[in-house]
């Protein structure tokens, strides 16, 4: 059963900004299994075009389709229904809540206990919560973080709180996992440990999608990228051929 | 036609009024980010210095403006003292303490300033004896009090320099630093602990004026009357926008206008089942709709979530 | 839980100390309980409430009164209810098991009626001095007294006064929204509606509000003959001030909860003229009367407002227990409700329910500076 | 089995309190007793809206009216209706919930202080209503409010019978719905329910990215401390026997926030105990009168006014001593103990008043 190759559509996505066209016309496809990036220079409409696609802002114009679906103007919360999941730039972690509550969260729109069964603690709420937290131990494996399983969120490493907002986006078992410049502040070796990790995602089947300044670690990791500048898509496709585009040079080094 | 003028009229000083009282409660508001409820109450104390050094001037002979004005200038010191205590010994130690508990203290200050008072000034209201003019104006057929111009002037003078003091000085610049980020002012050399006092302290002064005002144009002054003036001046500066010096004087205005018109008009509006005894409703529902269409108050600045 | 052990010692020594006052000996102690909001926007004439009581109690034991061959002692315990009917029942209890032998109390209707549920379980007579609502008797407890007119016989005897003597044909009326305030406002509103009056506006406010600016503008628009005012004193006084100062010359008309010399206070020179009206007698004319003002006014100053009826129920139990020499709340409570005495508010008589009978009212007008009575 | 001890122990002391209370300090302590009680449960439904989903509410009082006036206006000769205890609390409940629903659906996007006004008008807007329903058709007996209301009756049995010993009875009754909130409260907490609110309390917007339907569980927040309020309040109309709009004041809801803040926001213990504390503080202030008495021989300053001064006074004191409340959870003790600098950030995210 050949699932159609393309998993996320998107046509044509316009927004401004009071006046400010943040994004015009932008259209790129991300096919499953893929780690795809999104490069360009400060202010050319990443994270714009990153917020549209999770949900938190709205497109004026275009729209974009998660296995055929529309998916533009639905909340952020139906989004990670559909299986799309992100992390944030500035880490927005549950800070008062251990490593594997943060988790456990992310299993919410996955699982179905009321308030009914919450006061019950009738056989089937009582497996769903085992389940729960397991899955969130099992997660806390995956991303290397057991041994903080209890531990407040806020008391974590910077590059521990990173991973373990990987674990919990990965708990709503997305298609898509949007990652926010997952390596900011990281030095080398937890840079590379990163790209181990991303690549173990890509492998058990979640699709990547990633803005990132180190274009060492996206020319490294991504399998095709967009290029943005100005609120317009001037390139797509395998990072060494995206690389030779003129335009692309232009865009980040200037006109010689 | 002039029973409406009158109505705007009776809006507007009793708007001007709400303002008085919220200048001072946007200002320590803004800043501290904390409902204080005990801000009605240093009001409160303003009026009842004020009220007793007027007593105690009244029958000296000396003119009524001249016995105000000595009245507000013991008020003001004395409101200073209080509101500096308060800050220093119920605000300060919570600081970095989970949001909800100064809201706890704040109670805590008001219900003792209360029964403080009662102890002092006694149970009885007080009234203000009868020194200032009680002419009144005619203008268009409504008519308005010399006191009433009084206060209509006062709050907007109030405002006038206290926006100018928040945007051109160097102290106003370290207000807002610090209302908007504290530990970024602290890291540029603000003395955040000072510029807060500093805030209180003018708050409180503000408090005094305010006091003074409404115990004159009333006549009446009571250990009790500082929790009503209270909820008034939050509901203003939260309608204005938290923390923005206009959105107090604006927001309070709007209550003023909202309430007389209310009671004015909400009988002949609602063909007699809604009337004067809905007005606060109607006031809490405009303030209701206005903040669903803009969630940080008229003039709040739009605090865009950025993720 | 380290706070808990301080907390409870600290109760203890209180309890201890409240009980350390049985003394038995010659002397038979009477406690009569007076509850009445010592804190809060109508503390004023709940102290004056307090005050009234502890005047007859010292005046009883000054004039040694003997029952069963003992001196009686009264002993007042006042508590105060913050007018809150949580406060109220929980007061009206503690009262009933520190075995009071009646109650004078409680001040406003809002806060007497849950009480009189309390006291008429422990089957303890109580009567209040200012409570006016027609349902607070109408509970049918046999323990509940009052010794000021209620609101029906307060506002028959306003509209008579209104429509036949100032002649005035349409009314408005303004009310405070308390169980006070809109009992007497819609008595007053039937019996002038009743008797060919037009009601041009009902005008609302509250018991904490001190701007009427709004409601009295829009009275003026319709310019009625009078204003009538439901509500306390507190109110009353800067209203009229306003009234005056937006040039509304129509009669101003207060019920009992206006007629104080508070009210003159507050309003000021614009008080000059108003009229209000008030339960029993005027206290110079009746026997006693006159020395009740100079005791009272000697030793808590002015007289608020309802000091002299707490006063009278003060008297009006003392006597039921002399009359029936005892002071057990079973066997006197039968006299007092037959009971026929000259209070300085008038003659004290009940009604089956509760109510003072044929309680007369009497209406006043301030004129240069004080309250004085219309024939 | 040393839980079972334990267990033992905490059933046998409840059982007994009143009781014993009742001996040693009198009928008045029990009475006092009940209506900690009801404010325990008060506290737990707000704890849920402020405690759990972090939403600041100031109008809380609005629902134990709700719930007052329902059992008021279904078992009282008002409209001659005289339905069962155990059919009208469900009806109190249920409607205080949609009211719950009612004041959330427009403030959804509200955050801090600017929500905590609206719900504020909230209160003073059903306690207005209240007030003034008695015109054109009297639906709620306005300023007088309802009298001879139906005392609770358990089958045959009436709680008021023998008129004495109400408090006793009333007691239990309370203690049961007390300790069913708290469990409900407590199950709540550690389930899948409960962690959405912790969620949304802590980052509500990356609670929605996690798909959470932020809305959907602010409402049901709402809804749920609603219904507790107006459980509370039906079982205060059978208790009181007479409701009126006095009772349900801005002050109440203040005193009820305070309750839950000072005792433990967020932490089942704290709260019940912040409830308790606070309701039986300033009753045990009235003795404040005799104690000058035996102490200086006569009154030195006016007990009444002395006896709220003191209250006031611990409201500071305890926040002083205890800025995290009085028995806070202890994932929050432990880390406002680690350094001031943490509970900073933290106070960023439980309402932000969008400085």
């Amino acid at each position: 059963m050949t699932q159609d190759a393309k998993l996320l559509e998107v046509h044509d996505i316009g927004r401004t900004f009071g006046g400010l066209a943040a994004l015009s016309g932008v259209s790129l496809t991300i096919n499953r299994g893929e780690i795809y990036a999104l490069i360009g220079p400060n202010g050319a409409g990443k994270t714009t075009l990153f917020n549209i696609l999770t949900g938190i802002y709205k497109p004026d114009s275009g729209n974009f389709r998660l296995e055929g679906v529309e998916m533009a103007g639905k909340k952020p919360s139906e989004l990670a229904k559909f299986g799309i999941s992100r992390t944030f730039q500035n880490i927005r972690l549950f800070a008062n809540m251990s490593a594997i509550e943060n988790v456990m969260v992310g299993r919410h729109c996955r699982t179905s206990a009321s308030v009914l069964g919450a006061i019950l603690g009738n056989p089937r709420t009582r497996a769903e919560e085992r389940s729960i937290a397991e899955k969130a131990k099992h997660l806390l494996d995956y991303v290397g973080l057991s041994r903080h399983a209890h531990m407040l969120a806020r008391n974590l490493s910077y590059g521990d709180q990173r991973r373990l907002e990987i674990a919990r986006a990965l708990a709503t078992e997305p298609k898509l996992l949007a990652l926010d410049e997952p390596a900011a502040g990281m030095n080398p070796l937890e840079t590379d440990s990163l790209k181990r990790l991303l690549e173990t995602i890509r492998r058990d089947g979640v699709t990547l999608l990633l803005i990132e300044h180190d274009v060492k670690l996206v020319m490294g990791i991504c399998d095709r990228l967009a290029v943005l500048n100005f609120g317009k898509k001037i390139a797509e496709g395998e990072p060494s051929r995206v690389c030779s585009d003129p335009l692309v040079i232009e865009a980040y080094l200037g006109t010689s | 036609m002039d029973i409406f003028l009158q109505q705007l009229i009776n809006g507007i000083v009793l708007g001007s009024i709400y303002s008085l009282v919220a200048l001072g409660y946007t200002l320590v508001y803004g800043i501290l980010g904390l409902i204080n409820f005990a801000h009605g109450d240093i009001v409160m104390v303003g009026a009842m210095v004020t009220l007793t050094v007027v007593r105690l001037l009244s029958d000296s002979g000396l003119p009524g403006p001249l016995v105000l004005g000595i009245g507000m200038l013991t008020a003001i010191p004395a409101c200073m003292a209080v509101g500096y205590l308060i800050e220093r010994i119920a605000y300060r130690p919570l600081r970095n303490a989970p949001r909800l508990a100064p809201l706890i203290t704040a109670i805590g200050v008001s219900i003792l300033l209360q029964n403080l008072a009662m102890m002092i000034w006694g149970r009885e209201y007080l009234s203000f004896p009868q020194i200032l003019p009680t002419r009144t104006m005619a203008v268009g057929g409504a008519s308005i009090s010399a006191i009433q111009l009084l206060i209509v002037a006062s709050s907007t003078i109030m405002m006038a320099g206290l926006s100018s003091l928040i945007r051109k000085t160097r102290l106003g610049n370290a207000m807002r630093a610090t209302a908007q980020n504290p530990e970024v002012a602290t890291l540029m050399g603000v003395n955040v602990n000072t510029i807060i006092s500093i805030t209180f302290v003018l708050g409180s002064a503000l408090a005094a004026v305010a006091g003074m005002m409404v115990s004159a144009y009333y006549g009446i002054a009571h250990y009790d009357m500082g929790f009503i003036l209270g909820l008034k001046a939050f509901t203003a500066a939260v309608l204005g926008g938290i923390g923005n010096i206009e959105g107090a004087m604006l927001g309070g205005l709007l209550l003023g206008i909202i309430e007389s018109m209310g009671a004015g008009y909400l009988g002949t509006l609602t063909g007699g089942i809604m009337g004067s005894n809905y007005q606060d409703v109607f006031a809490f529902f405009v303030l209701i709709l206005v903040l669903i269409f803009r969630p940080s108050g008229l003039l709040g600045e739009r605090v865009g979530e950025r993720p | 839980m380290t706070m808990l052990r301080p907390l409870l010692a600290a109760m203890a020594a209180m309890l201890l100390s409240s009980c350390a006052k049985q003394n038995p000996g010659s002397e038979l102690v009477v406690r009569i309980g007076s509850v009445a909001p010592l804190t809060g926007p109508q503390s004023h004439l709940g102290k004056d409430n307090d005050n009234g009581v502890r005047l007859a109690a010292d005046e009883i034991n000054a004039s040694g009164l003997v029952i069963g061959g003992k001196k009686m002692r009264v002993e007042v315990l006042s508590e105060d209810d913050q007018a809150d009917p949580r406060t109220a029942t929980i007061v009206a209890q503690k009262l009933v098991d520190e075995g009071v032998n009646g109650i004078v109390g409680h001040f406003n209707s809002g806060t007497s009626i849950p009480a009189s549920r309390i006291y008429s379980d422990a089957g303890i007579p109580q009567i209040s001095p200012s409570a006016t609502a027609t349902t607070y008797t109408g509970q049918g407890f046999e323990t509940t007294f009052r010794v000021v007119t209620n609101d029906r016989q307060q506002g028959e005897a306003l509209a008579k006064f209104a429509l036949d003597t100032l002649h005035a044909r349409t009314v408005a009326i303004i009310d405070d929204r308390t169980a006070y305030g809109q009992g007497i406002a819609d008595e007053f509103e039937k019996d002038a509606k009743a008797g060919g009056a037009a009601l041009v506006a009902h005008e609302f406010t509250s018991d904490h509000a001190t701007d009427f600016t709004a409601i009295l503008t829009s009275i003026k628009g319709k310019n009625p003959d009078l204003v009538f005012y439901g509500g306390m004193d507190a109110q009353a006084g800067p209203m009229m001030k306003q009234m005056r100062n937006l040039g509304m010359k129509m009669a101003f008309l207060g019920a009992d909860g206006s007629k104080s010399p508070e009210f003159i206070k507050l309003a000021g020179t614009a008080a000059e003229g108003a009229y209000a009206s008030a339960p029993g007698l005027p206290l110079d004319k009746m026997p006693g009367g006159k020395a009740f003002v100079q005791k009272f006014t000697a030793k808590y100053g002015k007289i608020q407002l309802y000091s002299p009826y707490s006063f009278d129920a003060t008297m009006a139990l003392v006597n039921a227990m002399k009359q029936a020499g005892s002071i057990d709340p079973a066997r006197y409570l039968p006299v007092l409700a037959r009971i026929k005495m000259d209070g300085v508010t008038g003659p004290i008589s009940f009604d089956r329910k509760g109510d003072i009978l044929h309680g007369a009212v009497t209406l006043y007008q301030v004129r240069n500076g004080s309250w004085t009575a219309l024939p | 089995m040393k839980r079972y001890l334990k267990l033992a122990a905490y059933a046998a002391l409840l059982l007994l309190l009143p009781f014993a209370t009742g001996l040693a300090l009198g009928k008045t302590w029990v009475r006092i007793l009940d209506f900690a009680l009801l404010y325990v449960m008060l506290a737990l439904g707000l704890n849920i809206v402020v405690g759990f989903a972090g939403l600041l509410d100031l109008g809380y009082v609005a629902f134990f009216a709700v719930g007052a006036y329902c059992y008021a206006l279904l078992a009282s000769p008002h409209f001659g209706l005289h339905l069962p205890f155990w059919m009208i609390l469900p009806i109190g409940a249920f409607s205080a919930g949609i009211f719950g629903m009612l004041l959330g659906a427009p403030t959804l996007r509200l955050r801090g202080d600017y929500l905590a006004i609206v719900t504020l008008g909230f209160g003073e807007i059903i306690r207005i209503f209240l007030n003034n329903l008695d015109t054109p058709y009297n639906i709620t007996g306005g300023p007088q409010g309802i009298d001879l209301i139906d005392p609770v009756r358990l089958g045959p049995v009436s709680l008021n019978q023998p008129p004495g010993h109400a408090v006793y009875s009333y007691y239990f009754l309370f203690l049961l719905f007390a300790l069913a909130t708290a469990f409900v409260s407590t199950r709540l907490q550690h389930s899948r329910i409960g962690r959405a609110w912790a969620a949304i309390r802590e980052d509500e917007i990356a609670a929605e990215a996690m798909g959470i339907d932020t809305r959907n569980l602010k409402l049901l927040a709402f809804a749920m401390g609603a219904s507790f309020g107006g459980l509370s309040g039906g079982l205060f109309a059978g208790f009181e026997g007479f409701v009126s709009p006095e009772s349900f004041t801005l002050t109440e809801s203040i005193m009820i926030l305070s309750m839950v803040v000072l005792g433990g926001m967020g932490h089942i213990r704290g709260v019940v105990f912040g409830a308790l504390l606070l309701s039986i503080l300033p009753e045990a202030l009235r003795y404040v009168g005799p104690l000058e008495q035996s102490l200086f021989g006569k009154i030195v300053i006016d007990p009444s006014g002395l006896r709220m001064l003191l209250f006031g006074l611990s409201l500071i004191l305890v926040m002083l001593l205890r800025p995290a409340g009085l028995w806070p959870s202890p994932a929050r003790k432990r880390e406002l103990l680690a350094h001031g600098e943490t509970a900073k950030h933290e106070n960023t995210n439980i309402y932000d008043a969008g400085r």
